[in-house]
């Protein structure tokens, strides 16, 4: 097993190289299937002149890129039946929106086939999907889906939000024997951070508190990690900020000792509300940490309607720093519930 | 123009330019940012929309994907709804919550399209289904490209279309692209080969407004009368990149100006059997540009939404 | 329109004529089938002789159900393509699993149609689908997946518990000129209750209260409904079950009022637990009803896992009334938190 | 006899003999609900399995849906691990987790099977993909019923597996059924007429396995030398009802007791030629029902899971 060796670093590098989001997901593929023969990447449009937004970009294995028709159901089930087989497929969607043409294949048939073969048949296989709004776009081009992926069993999830995370995250998933959806916000793809240049794995199912505070817990993920930060920084909030980084496993643990700390939580999460991944964050902290609550938990997410195209429209459905800002200093403002009847 | 009378390939000519003329007009404005949505021109490929909705009322339906503006219009959009959608306004056919790939327009038979590939296959499929449920003797167009021909519910809907005969045409807009995907290397079988196991199939030449006119005549011939299905591939070419307001740099799809133009081709015919003048299509050409010009100006003195308004109609 | 005239009528009817939740069901179709030509059904098997679970058997319009081969996905197209067209389509599906298949019909179109088009189109669809485990039949033929519709804006979506409900959800879904998803559980078929001959409504968005209690909240889905009132009527317990019966939009007042009185939640839900409805619940009433908490809210579900084939591991996943009622029991011998730090 | 030798003759024998035995017995142990798990059996069309798994090595894999029993013994499953997966024991071939739509042999190059009809069409086309990818001759199979063709996932499926020329062996076993459907009601083009467009397609009689295994040798060396992909459609009759232990009773579905048993064909066929004595069929009978009586044994003595481990390789 090549992947054996390679060794989980925990923190952030120190290695001084700065590297676009972008980048270090290009360079996490490459050294995968330079690693490791068995590691394909399948999509419509990865062999594209494109390459997947540059993700796939000059590969040093471009015979193992596999372009595809409009075919995402089955393509999912030719991932599948390689990796059963042996390999070690990457799947890429530029947009989650067509994952929903996949998801028999990915709820009845990925989740599954390692609880119904009871682990006879490993199912290595990493499934990574763009989100994000755009451009107009509209409603079906800009969902996020995360909620659907992390309320199944056998799937674990994903959503680096640092260039540091997203290079040592996919090349967990990548090593993983189960499933992985990795959720990408395109957003996130120019930003630039510390990347060590040797190949290195993010553990799954450990968050990391990209902001130490006390007043008040922020649990966010993928871009919306960003925009807490800035609008922490902007507005001079003195908020801890957790990234979970995995959805699923969820590293409840570090919620829970945040919030025994501030008393408060946020879920900052750009998807629907109704049965979201803020809901379950939610709901976890009132059900094992209610004692330490202080205040009512909010979560702010996409309003419930889906994306409009309209340009003024869709700003005003996406959060920013300054609108999260403005929903924790309402928070921070309102009087802690101390005591009951 | 053994096939055209003197009035109806006028009546072709018109939405040919019509189609033409305002994406070309879109072609400057959109680096100015005006329109805020993406866009997939139809320069080129305009012969084939014209052809199919010549024959359709505003009573028959017709679904089709994100590459809208050329059965929009051809179906009978108004311009003015159409580029106030896409300058994002709410005098826009979608009230600009759909944008250019979201174009909807009931009273002439478009009941909404969609930008995932492939789907809206069924949905004419559907709406012919009701027509038959129903009794209503017009019929549904399913009007997609050769890419949607590689999905799986390309397959169902034909079947299906085929196993209840509905009153369905099926119209492949062949541009042999998908994408920057040519059609060899995303769809290994002859579309007509495969559909005609299921229904008559018929192939028309997507670059002259004439060979999709008479194909289509007699494939909508046989739905009307039988109200049975019937499938018609129309082989074109796309001058455009797939998406944007750049031309295609692609080295395998190289355009004749004249003999991949659809414009030239029929103007040429109309000018030699004497059907037209020069100074007619001159004029043509002109009043339609004022129509372009008049819907620009509408749509830039149109509202934007209210942020408000956001979660309206969910 | 033949609907307007149709009452609305909230309360369990005095008919006093006992019909099985499966018959409520094929009453309700077969008379708004009578009622309005436009309705028609769709489905596969929807037309063979055992008549989806008898829920379509002897209807009057037998020329208006179309059975389908297996292509579940263009089929839910079908269905929206003949909705916009004007007609009012019923989908049936016999386990809800299939329905994967069609979620990209049901999101980026069902679900969006009416947005995408601000109301110049209306989408009167409705998709029934069966769920429950049952003889081994094991992880792709026994799953809820109720929150992935619930987590959709532009979808309502009805767990209807009792033969009352059955027929007056399903008629309400009909009638309404937005897409509604009906889960049935197939335990509930059985059962039988008061259900008036004429066609009547039940509101979407209106819970009901099927027993009163003061010292907890239980919120129980679908057959989950019947399994806490049966196992609060054997232990005798002094809880107040509350029906959603609409999960979307869910009637968030009823639910709230409840906790004010008795301020203690569980959520009995029998799904996956993660992102699941029992979250949206949980977390709903931290967040709006924090104050009235005494005790942390809890979740009843599904464990973790997919549904194993065989008997003993069969029984062993799903809840059933002794364990809830054990649950219910675990959560009023526990104090309550009364004050914070 | 003019494509059999006798020894190929026999182990084909044996292996029709060992599914339709196996079911036999299953059918009056079902109503005792010793095995609580839907079964779909396979009598009447044993001679496909076992005509396609007589050409296939361990190492080449095979994917099939819900009728699992006849390709699993075909391909090698040990009886005693069918047997106590029905039984929900922990010595089933999935532990019991799985059931009877659920089966699994790694060694016999059975990677799992599923009860959502058509998607594991892709996944033979996945693991020939895998092959290719990383230069193993091996080949892989998907199996599937008629039925299964009306997915979209069976079109995509056949056309990537062209595209890329894997070396992957679709079979349609065509019982002619979909659970109550006809095929005249579910599928309205015939099968190899639409595969022949994207690669070989072939046609045996499923009722008879010498038939099966000559045209299934002929399509498996054009992969294993071609490493291109091919089609066989195997007309057959299903005997029982789509599900459970009753002999069908549709009226549409006529079963002949001889024409359309495999069994007795080839024993007439083998015994016409003397390749075999009546004394030997009658030997190989019981020993095969000795090993089901051990089989049965096996399962029953075979402990049941513990509900603890409930929660177990998620
Ligand atoms: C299901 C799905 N997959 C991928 C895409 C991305 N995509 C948008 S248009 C397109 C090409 C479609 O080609 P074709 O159907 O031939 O239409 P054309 O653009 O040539 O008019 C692709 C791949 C999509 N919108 N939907
Ligand atoms: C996607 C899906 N839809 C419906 C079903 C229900 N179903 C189970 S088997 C079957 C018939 C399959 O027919 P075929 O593929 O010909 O296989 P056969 O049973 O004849 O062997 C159906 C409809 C299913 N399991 N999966
Ligand atoms: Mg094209
Ligand atoms: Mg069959």
């Amino acid at each position: 097993m090549p992947w054996s060796r390679i060794e989980q670093s925990h923190s952030a590098a120190d290695s001084g190289r700065i590297i676009s989001y972008k980048d270090a997901i290009r360079e996490a593929i490459d050294q995968a299937m330079i690693h490791d023969p068995r590691v394909f990447v399948i999509g419509l449009d990865a062999d594209d002149k494109f390459g997947a937004f540059g993700t796939l970009l000059d590969m040093t294995h471009p015979e193992r890129i596999i372009g595809t028709p409009i075919s995402e159901n089955a393509m999912t089930g030719v991932a599948l039946g390689a990796a059963v087989s042996g390999m070690r497929p990457l799947y890429v969607h530029l947009r989650v929106d067509f994952m929903l043409l996949t998801m028999d294949q990915i709820v009845n048939y990925v989740a599954k086939w390692r609880y119904m073969t009871q682990g006879q048949v490993k199912v290595p296989i990493v499934i990574r999907a763009v989100i994000g709004r755009g451009w107009g776009c509209g409603a079906q081009h800009s969902q996020t889906l995360s909620s659907f992926f992390t309320h199944i069993p056998g799937l674990k999830v994903v959503m680096p939000s640092t260039p540091y995370d997203a290079k040592g995250l996919l090349l967990a998933a990548i090593k993983d024997d189960y499933p992985v959806i990795s959720i990408e916000h395109r957003w996130l793809y120019k930003n630039t951070g510390g990347v060590p240049q040797e190949l290195y794995t993010v553990p799954l199912g450990k968050g990391r508190i990209l902001k130490s505070g006390n007043s008040l817990t922020v649990v966010a993920t993928s871009a919306a990690v960003i925009d807490t930060l800035n609008g922490c920084e902007k507005h001079n909030l003195d908020v801890e900020v957790i990234d979970p980084r995995t959805l699923k496993p969820l590293d409840e643990g570090m919620i829970l000792e945040s919030v025994a700390k501030t008393g408060r939580l946020l879920v900052v999460d750009y998807d629907y509300p109704s049965c979201g991944f803020a809901a379950e964050v939610c709901a976890m902290v009132a059900e094992k940490g209610f004692a330490s609550l202080k205040a009512p938990v909010q979560r702010y997410t996409f309003p419930e309607s889906s994306m409009p195209a309209s340009g003024i429209l869709e700003r005003a459905y996406y959060p920013n720093p300054d609108k999260i800002a403005a929903r924790i200093k309402e928070m921070l403002a309102e009087q802690p519930v101390l005591s009951r009847a | 123009m053994d096939k055209l009378t003197k009035t109806t390939g006028i009546a072709l000519l018109k939405k040919l330019r019509e189609i033409r003329q305002f994406e070309e007009r879109i072609i400057p404005l959109y680096p100015t940012d005006v329109m805020v949505t993406p866009v997939h021109l139809h320069i080129g490929q305009e012969a084939v929309p014209v052809g199919v909705c010549a024959h359709l009322t505003a009573a028959d339906t017709i679904f089709f994907g994100h590459r809208t503006h050329g059965p929009a219009l051809a179906k009978g959009m108004d311009m003015n709804k159409l580029m106030a959608e896409l300058y994002g306004r709410t005098t826009g056919c979608s009230r600009s919550y759909g944008g250019s790939m979201h174009v909807v327009d009931p009273a002439n038979g478009m009941l909404g399209s969609s930008a995932i590939v492939g789907g809206s296959i069924a949905l004419g499929v559907g709406s012919a289904l009701a027509a038959k449920l129903s009794g209503q003797d017009r019929i549904a167009v399913s009007y997609f490209g050769d890419g949607a021909m590689d999905s799986g519910v390309f397959w169902e809907s034909i079947n299906f279309a085929a196993l209840k005969q509905v009153p369905v045409l099926f119209v492949c807009e062949n541009n042999l692209l998908s994408n920057t995907m040519t059609q060899a290397e995303h769809l290994f079988a002859k579309p007509t080969a495969v559909v005609q196991n299921f229904m008559p199939a018929f192939s028309a030449d997507g670059t002259d407004v004439q060979s999709v006119y008479s194909v289509v005549g007699e494939a909508i011939a046989h739905i009307r009368t039988k109200r049975q299905p019937a499938f018609v591939e129309c082989r074109t070419k796309r001058w455009m990149k797939h998406q944007g307001v750049d031309r295609d740099d692609l080295t395998y799809n190289k355009v004749d100006p004249k003999q991949d133009d659809p414009i030239w081709k029929l103007e040429q015919g109309l000018l030699e059997n004497s059907m037209i003048t020069e100074a007619e299509i001159k004029q043509i050409t002109k009043d339609i540009e004022l129509r372009i010009d008049a819907a620009i100006e509408f749509a830039q003195n149109s509202p934007f939404p209210n942020a408000e308004d956001l979660v309206r109609e969910v």
